[in-house]
């Protein structure tokens, strides 16, 4: 059994900055992620952020994953990777599996959850045909694995992971025949959508998959035309020669580990789904589970990072490694970041969905 | 033309939800009209959900199908009852451990 | 279905150690650590299994270890998530069908009768 | 679900089912209530086995046959699949002191009309190839099988409600009085009442809760049980298996009690058991604890069960878990179900109390119940079930 002050689940952009932000405190942090590397989603990221300056925007995901395990590995944070976190007991007790093969007990006096989120599934006749994959699978294979899932691709989604990881697929070498959008408008930022637009590739908006074709593995897929009441167009069918489909269809908050903590949950649309209630502290119902990142409303990197701030300075706070004082000092500049971060038409409603959570945590403790 | 429908509309009930345990919208859907309303009640009477991958994959599109055949909000439809092992784990884990700390 | 060599971004892709591993009696080249699911990408092969009830193939769907989808044998054990285990050399690694079958390294050639369909 | 109903049952997991359908056959109005969901109790979290060997000779055993036997037609008459099998049981024996229980307790059963033997080392391997050397003998029944509790449940709703039968989930009791005409009134948490002639209690470990609504003491205790449960894989061995330690602490528990030097173990209430479903999954058990109705999987236990599985059998170390269930049996101090109409308020009945057999006692305790409410004779021997003897 190993004994720490700090367990933080998952080395993403969020748990990173949490453990970071406890260990400056004087926590003793145990950092546990199931990948081989540490930094999530980031090192797969390799386009450039934007947003602004203070958010280093310009930056590509992978180099700021590389400066957040810089400071991590400066501030001594004990790392374990290729560690599955497969239970969390009693609030404090976790059960982690490291290379598959080894059980261990890590106890701990606070356990921040940094699970991240899972991609949702769009099912269509032929989607469990090989060839058929999530973005993220595709997005995996090229950049961190380097190697190429396909050669002709269709993208389910216009959605930033959709243009994104199109526009990847084409660095690495692939073709993207389509990206599909079920939604009258293309759903992905702008800068994003433009570049994939100049490369060539078509988009069929208000169109949706109908079937994967194929004996063994992809060999075509047909897409349709939706009506405005998203009912399929007869005759408006249209197939292509891909070897791949890739399904970009949103994400959902990763609350397993969470809610089977005992953690309640509530339902926010705009952030994912069932989402662990939560504090402006980042703490969910269990005093001594916080959470920070996706897991807590899927928005950005950014917004990440500053999630796992805030959760690691309340909860070395809460060990007493931070006053009262100091305590506020930190978190305030925080959320000052974070309200920055939350403005304009995108953050706007990523806002409001936090304070409905922030609110409904409230009522649930005025309950309690 | 109406043949062709009627043709789509079978061929929708053989697409697969759950991948794991082979589970139709058919078969789903069958389960909801015999009164089912929870992912779990579903899950128990279908099997959807209790393979390998322990409904991670098919759970919200289930709770997409029971909103939509039951008018029931989303936001009621608890996502399924969460049980450790978060991931398949070896049985023999534990004896790795054990010697682990042995060896220490 | 092949490796991306030169990249834009990330550069060329670093030498690493080239293993032997079987893949249903035939020897591929894998680099050595590389999750199985890539070194069988690299190796042009996408049907990782065959399901129990449909016997319909499939392959990586997820990539991360969680829809457990590109299940297969892994020296003689069924059902290890090819996209989450490293390669080493010498590996044996089959198709899976169904919820496979127990090779001679997992149970000293004990199949179930109803386990190979 | 409103108004008059000839019978009103309380609680919808097997046994409850069991009875409404039967009642239901018998051309009465039931409606079944639940608190929660389908399968939300003990019926859903537990293994699948009819195994006729644990039990002591005498009605339990008697009853549990007549169950099985139930059982075999059960398919049909329901009209589906209830994943029903016969695939044997054995009890693996490790030491010389087991041996001389089991002998006894297998002669016992033996007199009672159960086909079982012991079998030797060479036929337990026959069967077992994949144990631990350690075990030096076994006992063997070709009749001990297994169902699918949640397929059982789904035909026994199917076909209930093709005679009529309601069931209705979410629908917690919180009253229970007796109207002027002498009809049970049931109010639930919707605040929605129904009335009936006769009144079921049939909620398991949960029953005595129930029974408080009556003023009634019910004396029936959660006892936990954590399982496991692997992915599906090609079986190891021919039929399910327990260990004779599981049986003889049973039987004779002082035995255990000087026995177990782990504390951790003893606290579990530690034992063996191994079935694999119909669908190829084993499902690994169990421990047995005393903990009230924390449902929640603890570290502990999953530990004990997987090292035990594979100390027992060692292949199995390769395999995976996939969950990690915890259920309630519900427990009575003698180790007898409780089953009959309670002293004193008649139209009143009780079926509870199965511990760890409610799905193979499930058919026959179901049509007792019906033959209880329908006031038809029965026989002798179920009077040592009465509820009269857990009155104090």
């Amino acid at each position: 059994m190993v004994r720490t002050e700090v367990a933080v689940v998952g080395a993403g952009p969020a748990g990173l900055s949490a453990a970071i932000e406890c260990a400056r405190a004087g926590a003793k942090v145990t950092l546990i992620d199931e990948n081989a590397k540490p930094g999530g989603q980031l090192f797969k990221q390799i386009h450039k952020f934007f947003g602004s300056r203070e958010h280093r925007a310009g930056i590509r995901g992978i180099r700021i994953g590389e400066e957040l395990l810089a400071e991590a590995q400066a501030l001594n944070i004990d790392v374990w990777l290729n560690a599955e976190v497969c239970g969390i007991y009693r609030g404090s007790e976790l059960w982690v599996v490291v290379d598959h093969s080894e059980s261990r007990l890590v106890k701990a006096d606070a356990i921040i959850i940094a699970t991240g989120a899972t991609e949702n599934a769009v099912s269509f006749n032929g989607w469990s045909l090989p060839g058929v994959m999530g973005a993220g699978a595709a997005q995996t294979m090229i950049n961190l694995h380097r190697v190429l899932p396909g050669n002709r691709i269709m993208m389910i989604g216009s959605g930033n992971v959709g243009v994104i990881v199109s526009y990847q697929l084409m660095q690495a070498g692939a073709e993207v025949a389509a990206i599909v959008e079920a939604a009258p408008r293309l759903g992905g930022y702008g800068v994003h959508t433009a570049k994939v637009r100049r490369a060539g590739v078509p988009f069929y908006t208000s169109h949706t998959v109908l079937e994967a074709r194929g004996s063994d593995h992809v060999e075509s897929a047909v897409i349709v035309q939706l009506d405005d009441k998203w009912q399929p167009v007869a005759g408006t069918e249209k197939e292509f020669d891909v070897d791949t489909i890739c399904i970009a269809a949103g994400l959902t908050p990763l609350i397993e580990l969470a809610a089977g903590a005992g953690c309640s949950t509530c339902f926010i649309p705009a952030l994912g789904g069932h989402i662990p209630a939560h504090d402006e502290k980042m703490r969910t119902s269990l005093d001594t589970v916080y959470i920070a990142g996706d897991i807590a409303g899927v928005e950005e990197a950014s917004t990440a990072m500053e999630e796992g701030r805030l959760a690691g300075i309340h909860a070395a706070a809460a060990l007493g490694h931070y006053g009262t004082d100091e305590e506020s000092r930190r978190s305030a500049e925080v959320w000052k970041r974070l309200s920055t971060l939350r403005s304009g038409p995108f953050g706007q409603k990523r806002r409001e969905a936090k304070d409905e959570i922030l609110n409904s945590r409230r009522t649930l403790s005025e309950r309690v | 033309m109406k043949m062709d429908e009627k043709k789509e509309m079978k061929n929708d009930k053989d697409r697969l939800i759950c991948r794991c345990e082979e589970i139709t919208l058919g078969e789903i859907e069958q389960a909801i009209d015999e009164g089912c309303t929870t992912l779990n009640e579903v899950k128990r009477r279908t099997r959807a959900g209790m393979g390998l991958c322990q409904s991670r994959t098919c759970s919200k599109q289930i709770a997409r199908i029971i909103a939509q055949k039951t008018g029931k909000p989303l936001s009621e439809i608890m996502p399924v009852t969460s049980r450790p092992p978060a991931r398949p784990v070896k049985i023999d884990v534990f004896r790795t451990g054990e010697s682990n700390e042995e060896s220490n | 279905m092949k490796r991306v060599i030169e990249h834009p971004v990330l550069g060329r892709l670093e030498d690493a150690k080239e293993v032997k591993i079987s893949v249903d009696g035939k020897e591929m080249t894998a680099r050595e650590g590389e999750m199985i699911a890539a070194a069988l990408f690299a190796n042009g092969k996408n049907v990782f299994r065959y399901t129990n009830k449909r016997h319909e193939p499939r392959g990586v769907y997820c990539g991360i270890g969680r829809c457990t989808d590109c299940v297969m044998i892994v020296n003689g054990v069924p059902n290890v998530r090819t996209c989450v285990t490293p390669v080493e050399a010498g590996m044996v690694i089959e198709t899976q069908q169904g919820i496979g079958h127990w090779g001679e390294e997992g149970s000293g050639d004990r199949g179930g009768e109803d386990g190979t369909h | 679900m409103k108004g008059q109903y000839d019978v009103i049952i309380i609680g919808s997991g097997i046994i409850g089912l069991s009875s409404g359908y039967y009642l239901s056959r018998s051309g009465k109005k039931v409606l079944v209530l639940d608190r929660s969901e389908f399968g939300s109790g003990s019926s859903g979290a537990c293994d699948d086995m009819i195994l006729l060997q644990s039990k002591k000779a005498g009605v339990t055993l008697e009853l549990a046959m007549e169950s099985l036997e139930l059982y075999r037609g059960l398919g049909d008459e329901l009209g589906c699949d209830l994943g029903f099998k016969q695939m044997g049981g054995m009890i693996l024996i490790e030491n010389q002191r087991d041996l001389a229980v089991m002998q006894e307790f297998v002669e016992q059963q033996q007199a009672c009309g159960l086909n079982v033997d012991i079998v030797g080392r060479s036929e337990m391997r026959r069967r077992q190839p994949n144990i631990n050397d350690k075990f030096i003998a076994s006992t063997y029944s070709a009749d001990d099988g297994q169902v699918d509790p949640l397929m059982v449940m789904k035909g026994f709703i199917a076909a209930g409600k093709e005679l009529g039968m309601e069931v209705s989930y979410q629908e917690g009791v919180i009253g229970i009085d007796r109207d002027g005409r002498g009809d049970w009134k049931v109010t639930t948490a919707l605040g929605v009442t129904v009335r009936a002639e006769n009144l079921v209690i049939a909620a398991g470990a949960w029953s005595g809760k129930i029974g408080e609504l009556l003023d009634i003491d019910i004396p029936v205790q959660p006892k936990k049980g954590q399982l496991l449960i692997t992915e599906k894989i090609p079986p190891v061995g021919e039929t399910n298996l327990w260990t004779a330690s599981y049986v003889v602490t049973k039987l004779k528990p002082e035995l255990a009690e000087q026995e177990e030097p782990d504390p951790v173990k003893k606290e579990l209430g530690l034992g063996f058991s191994f079935t694999r479903t119909v669908d190829g999954n084993y499902l690994i058990g169990s421990t047995r604890e005393h903990v009230g109705f924390d449902k929640r999987a603890t570290f502990e236990a999953v530990e004990a069960l997987s090292n035990q599985v594979v100390d027992i059998i060692p292949l199995m170390k390769h395999v995976h878990i996939i969950r990690h269930i915890a259920g309630f049996r519900p427990e009575v101090k003698d180790g007898r179900i409780i089953l009959g109409e309670w002293p004193g308020m008649e139209g009143l009945f009780v079926a509870t109390g199965h511990e760890g057999d409610g799905i193979a006692m499930a058919p026959i305790t179901g049509k007792l119940v019906d033959d209880y409410v329908c006031r038809r004779e029965l026989p002798k021997k179920v009077a040592e079930l009465n509820p009269q003897r857990v009155l104090v």
